[in-house]
């Protein structure tokens, strides 16, 4: 089992860098879809089936296949590839990267000066997740359930393309907003 | 009866209120009847509380009404409270009884101004405020009415706005009386600092407890109330504004120039006398304030051509006089002659406003002349107040309070020779210039033709003030004529009385009521001839150089405006022009200049590009991370 | 059944999540900018399952649960965003829409 | 030892039934096609041409492996396998009978429909890395229609779910003994049904493959194997829809004893078949968003309230 989760740990590190690495956005799409089925089968092995069904189905399922989805509608080709990789210059990413480097080793750092401590790896019973998400958490579920009427809401206001009123040829160049 | 105290202070507010917000609409005659109403039945209300008091004085001689509470907080507390005692009822019977002849007078003077209700609404705010000064329990609401009164002062100086000069007087009038104003203010803070509260009562009560004789703080705390009085009051080193608020309208110079509001620090020191016997060299100080106040404003006075100037150099004198007996310790003495002047010096003023009635308001004695029969009430009147104000003995009521003072003077417990003698060498010349002013005006040739003839509003005012001006001296006699005291045993359960030793150097006391007596009636003949029979001798004593330099020299009121401007105003001005830029304000500017670069440093960063915002982020957590591993 | 220690889910928690980071930091498309804060919101979530398994408490799952709701109404809205801005500059470079107008 | 090889035999036993069945489907497709629209369908080779399977695999392995030159290589050859695995992972939760089931874990429901969803990738990459705008169009309305139909999916099983208190399909079909879930959860089932042939983009909700209107939809481009591979993924996932509803609704395994339990699962499961079969033969095809608003206008509203209905009626009687 511990095997299996470092397997899985090391192809959802490497996929992840891959995914911030790619060209291409089907690609990088791709290797995220692997990234988050590591990730849930993490999640599988420390004892939250529960959350690891949630990461494939809500994560890999629909948010991700959201993206994809925007890809295909905003149908970029090969020259989004070439301008994407024009823009993965070695001199723009080395020092984000140094950065995040010390960041993480200092973050490693602080986690590693306190005591190591083993997960149980019980399992967690969806059932305990309901019961708190609707007694002690049950103001956090309402909120989301606002955040999400409102993401709905505007999502559909910001995406909806405004009517245009006079005919195509009429209409002056550049008016379309 | 005690109770509708409230009403007093309250009739006026509520008549500037009603005229200043419908004034327009009312026209002249409703405006007339709620502006000389509501004093009218507030000085009804007075009349009948003081009768109430002389039958049965309330409890502790004083009654308080507590009206509300204005401020509180932590320990400053502060009511909206009325205190009436001897001191403060004698002060209200003379602002409504006073205020409401004058207001009756002004219905006719003021018939042809187009601005009628606003000056009645200004004279009706003047006299609400005045109530609260002297009624008020309290020191800050007494100064709400101190600055009331001012305020008041200033809007009616400059009533006729449209005349630069008169708002150039104005503003004088406001900006000396501020500069005493700011004292006094001071000097709250110090009294409130020392007791903790600015209730009067409370602070005589503690003064004597907390402060030995002779105290700095009690020293530093009454000078400082002296300079709010001495600017209210017009009392050297401030009196420069006095003159000048000659401008305003006559009876607004009787009722708050002459009657009223500038005796307001003669009841502020006579209200706060407990802590003035705690500083005698304050007492000191303010008796020297008064005697050269009343020998300065007295010597201005002779050359003076300006009727109402005239009256307004007496003024100052007079209230001369008053400091000099508060500072001798002689309080009764001192409110005495406030009421008798504020009777006579009203009765002058509109005798006067009368006379500039009928001159086409020409104001210069000396183009007039020969009034006396052409206008024999105002003439009589105005002779009846002249008396009063020179103090022609027996027959006149200023005989009898300015008698009391210049004996005090010598005798009273801070008095000595040199300020009697300066008493009266001012009562000798007091005589002089008024009647100057009543021989020039009234006798002679007459050069205007009189273009208006008083009606019984004006008539009315001046005959009753004549009377209390001739015959209100005869509550209080001196030792030496029967020694009746009633107004000083009334004033008794409010200011402490004189010592009775003042009174057992009789053939001392003698002497003293003679000479007066003889100087004022020399100094009237000695007018007599100079300005009547022999006009020669003046003209040409003046066409000397000297003569001409020393009549410019009182003209200009002792030079103190020409000391003051060189003193003051052009280092004033020259500190102002030099300081155009404002090098204060430099620093001021720095600050939103700098804030400013910076706000230009911070757009900068704001480049839309949101790749830089998160490298700041991550700048900014390696930075926070790092002190945390660190530490 | 396991030795997986809570440090060593934490630390794979961070490195996922600074790989996150370090992609919205060097991406100028906004998609791949998405993409990338969606990594770091699931890297948080992992940390929470992770701190939920060690006190063997539901609460990190619900924590998670939570994250997931603001994940999908943020890729809603990003999208929508992103759209628009596809539309109005014809590029997805973030750096296109760095001027404000109105 | 013997536990592992008995789950090995499973697990083998299980992909090669599997794969049959959906070999088989081809043919028993056709052949009722044929019979409902009253023509003869596959009948030449071997006996009623049930040889007619083998000859279809032969052309498709031997047809040559062509890739379009403009479409993205390796996502192009990565598509289609998602939907196979996709496929066949659900299968791991299948009971067929008592103890022969891959892995009955106690989140089976949710695996399932995680895996139902990952399916949805095989239209949307096989459609964007053809570089076709039939393509395109097609997974654009496969992808709109995968995932707005799994959200009702999901909640249609929720009444499920909270009638057997357990998200195991071991338990939810022992659950049933005393009454199939789908007399109370009439409403779940038809949803799910719905959702089901829409999930599998079958007919008559199969918009991202409509022949006459796209041509071939997100499957375009592809020919030999891999066309293979969609095609047996669309079978795959009818036999695990219908295997599904079984499970849920017709209590599994459960049945007269008089027949095996695998047996009745089997017979169930084959009666959903021909259901999906029937609708294809007999239904026409919606417009793309009289699809969508049927989803989002009446099933997610109706799922909703059969789940609130449930959940409440489950509280006042069992709480």
């Amino acid at each position: 089992m511990t095997i299996l989760f470092y397997i899985a740990a090391i192809i959802a590190i490497i996929s992840t860098i891959m995914v911030i690495t790619r060209a291409n956005v089907i690609h990088a799409l791709l290797y995220m879809v692997v990234s988050l089925l590591a990730t849930a089968v993490m999640f599988f092995l420390i004892g939250a089936p529960f959350i690891a069904a949630l990461e494939i189905m809500i994560y890999a399922g629909a948010i991700t296949v959201l993206f994809v989805f925007v890809v295909m509608m905003l149908n970029l080709g090969e020259e989004a590839v070439k301008q994407e990789k024009q823009w993965l210059s070695f001199s723009g990413w080395i020092f984000p990267a140094f950065l995040s480097l010390i960041l993480l080793l200092e973050v490693i750092f602080i986690i590693s000066s306190s005591g190591s401590v083993p997960v149980s790896g019980k399992v967690i019973d969806p059932k305990l997740v309901g019961q708190s998400l609707f007694t002690t958490y049950l103001i956090g579920v309402e909120l989301s359930a606002i955040l999400l009427l409102a993401g709905i809401v505007g999502a559909y206001h910001l995406a909806r393309r405004k009517k245009k009123v006079v005919h195509r040829f009429l209409e002056l160049e550049g008016a379309e907003e | 009866m005690y109770d509708f105290l409230w009403l007093v202070p309250t009739l006026p507010f509520l008549g500037f209120l009603i005229l200043a917000l419908f004034g327009k609409k009312l026209g002249k005659t409703l405006s007339a009847f709620v502006g000389v109403g509501s004093i009218g039945i507030a000085a009804l209300i007075t009349i009948l509380i003081g009768i109430r008091f002389l039958s049965s004085p309330p409890e502790g001689d004083a009654f308080v009404q507590t009206l509300w509470t204005w401020i509180a907080v932590d320990r400053f507390n502060v009511n909206i409270a009325l205190h009436l005692d001897a001191l403060s009822l004698v002060f209200t019977f003379v602002i409504t009884f006073v205020g409401f002849w004058i207001h009756l007078y002004s219905v006719e003077y003021m018939a042809d101004d187009e601005s009628f209700s606003r000056f009645f609404a200004y004279m009706n705010l003047f006299v609400g405020a005045m109530l609260l000064l002297v009624l008020g329990d309290n020191l800050l609401l007494l100064y709400l009415g101190w600055e009331g009164v001012g305020l008041c002062s200033y809007l009616l100086i400059g009533f006729w706005y449209k005349d630069s000069a008169n708002g150039y007087a104005a503003r004088k009038a406001f900006i000396v009386t501020r500069v005493g104003d700011a004292a006094m203010a001071i000097g709250l803070f110090l009294l409130f600092y020392s007791f903790g509260t600015l209730n009067i009562e409370q602070i005589l009560t503690q003064a004597p407890q907390t402060w030995s004789v002779g105290n700095n703080l009690a020293v530093i705390a009454t000078l400082l109330l002296l300079g709010g009085a001495v600017g209210k009051s017009a009392q050297l080193p401030l009196q420069v504004w006095l003159p000048d608020a000659m401008a305003g309208p006559t009876p607004t110079s009787a009722l708050i120039h002459a009657a009223t509001m500038v005796t307001a620090g003669v009841y502020l020191i006579a209200r706060m006398h407990g802590i003035y016997e705690l500083a005698p060299v304050s007492m000191l100080v303010v008796a020297i304030v008064g005697a050269a106040t009343l020998l300065v404003a007295g010597f201005a006075g002779i050359t003076q051509v300006d009727i109402k100037r005239v009256l307004a150099y007496s003024t100052i004198s007079q209230i001369g006089y008053m400091f000099l007996a508060l500072g001798v310790g002689a309080w009764s003495a001192a409110i005495f002659h406030f009421m008798i002047h504020a009777f006579f010096k009203a009765l002058l003023f509109l005798g006067a406003g009368a006379i500039i009635l009928a001159q086409h308001h020409e104001q210069n004695m000396f183009k007039m002349g020969g009034l006396a029969k052409a206008l024999p009430v105002t003439f009589w009147t105005f002779l009846i107040g002249s008396g009063s104000l020179a103090a022609l003995p027996l027959v006149t009521a200023g005989f009898y309070s300015k008698d009391a003072i210049i004996w005090f003077a010598w005798s009273g417990e801070g008095g000595n020779i040199y300020l009697w003698a300066a008493a009266v060498f001012g009562a000798f010349i007091t005589a002089f210039y008024t009647f100057r002013m009543v021989f020039v005006t009234f006798f002679g040739q007459q050069k205007i033709d009189v273009s208006h003839f008083p009606k019984w509003t004006i008539h009315v005012p001046l005959i009753v003030l004549a009377f209390f001006a001739l015959f209100g001296g005869f509550i209080e006699l001196p030792g030496t004529m029967g020694h009746f005291t009633l107004f000083s045993d009334f004033m008794k359960s409010a200011l402490p009385a004189i010592e009775e030793t003042a009174h057992e150097n009789v053939s001392l006391e003698y002497f003293s009521q003679i000479l007066t007596a003889v100087l004022a009636l020399v100094s009237i003949y000695l007018a007599y001839v100079l300005y009547l029979k022999k006009q020669q001798i003046v003209t040409n004593f003046t066409d000397t150089s000297f003569g001409k330099g020393l009549q410019q020299f009182f003209l200009s009121g002792l030079g103190f405006d020409w000391l003051y401007e060189r003193l003051f105003i052009r280092p004033y001005v020259w500190i102002a022009r030099t300081n155009k830029r404002d090098f204060i304000d430099l620093f001021y500017v720095f600050l939103p200049w700098m804030s400013r670069q910076f706000h230009y440093a911070f757009s900068y960063t704001q480049s839309g590009k949101v790749r830089r915002y998160i490298l700041g982020i991550a700048l900014g957590a390696v930075v926070s991370i790092t002190i945390v591993v660190i530490l | 059944m396991s030795s997986i220690s809570l440090n060593t889910g934490l630390v794979i928690a961070s490195i996922l999540f600074f790989l996150g980071f370090l992609g919205v930091m060097i991406r100028r498309n906004i998609l791949f900018m998405l993409i990338s804060v969606e990594i770091m919101l699931n890297a948080a979530g992992l940390a929470f399952i992770f701190a939920g398994a060690r006190y063997n408490a539901p609460d990190g799952q619900v924590m998670f649960i939570f994250i997931l709701t603001m994940a999908a109404a943020e890729v809603a809205v990003g999208l929508a965003l992103l759209i628009q801005v596809y539309q109005k500059f014809k590029t997805l470079d973030s750096d296109a829409a760095s001027n404000m107008r109105g | 030892m013997s536990e592992t090889l008995y789950y090995l035999l499973i697990i083998v036993g299980v992909l090669v039934v599997m794969l049959s069945i959906a070999a088989l489907l081809i043919w028993y497709e056709r052949r009722m096609l044929a019979l409902w629209q009253d023509r003869y369908g596959p009948n030449r080779v071997g006996p009623f041409g049930l040889m007619q399977v083998m000859a279809d695999m032969v052309k498709i392995f031997f047809k040559e492996d062509w890739i379009a030159p403009f479409a993205d290589k390796w996502v192009f050859i990565f598509a289609p396998t998602i939907i196979v695995v996709a496929v066949l992972l659900g299968f791991a939760v299948v009971p067929f009978a008592p103890g022969i089931v891959v892995a009955d874990m106690n989140i089976g429901l949710l695996f399932f429909l995680a895996m139902s969803s990952l399916g949805a990738y095989s239209i949307l990459l096989g459609g964007i890395s053809s570089n076709n705008k039939y393509s395109l169009l097609g997974s654009l309305r496969g992808a709109a229609q995968v995932i707005s139909y799994e959200v009702f999916m999901g909640i249609s099983l929720m009444g499920v779910v909270i009638l057997s208190d357990s998200f195991s399909l071991v338990k939810i079909v022992e659950a049933q003994k005393n009454m199939w879930f789908v007399i109370p959860q009439f409403i779940g089932f038809v949803i799910f049904f719905m959702a089901g042939v829409a999930e599998t983009h079958r007919a008559p909700f199969d918009l991202p493959e409509a022949e006459s209107e796209l041509v071939a939809g997100f499957h375009s481009e592809y020919s030999g194997m891999k066309f293979g591979m969609f095609f047996v993924g669309e079978y795959l996932g009818i036999t695990l829809i219908s295997a599904m509803i079984a499970t849920f609704f017709f209590g599994g395994w459960l049945g007269p004893s008089f027949l095996p339990p695998i047996v009745w699962f089997f017979i169930k499961t084959f009666a959903f078949i021909t259901l999906f079969i029937l609708l294809r033969a007999s239904l026409p095809r919606p417009r793309y968003d009289q699809l969508m608003s049927l989803g989002w206008k009446i099933l997610l509203p109706l799922s909703l309230l059969n789940l609130l209905a449930t959940a409440a009626i489950k509280l006042a009687i069992g709480g």
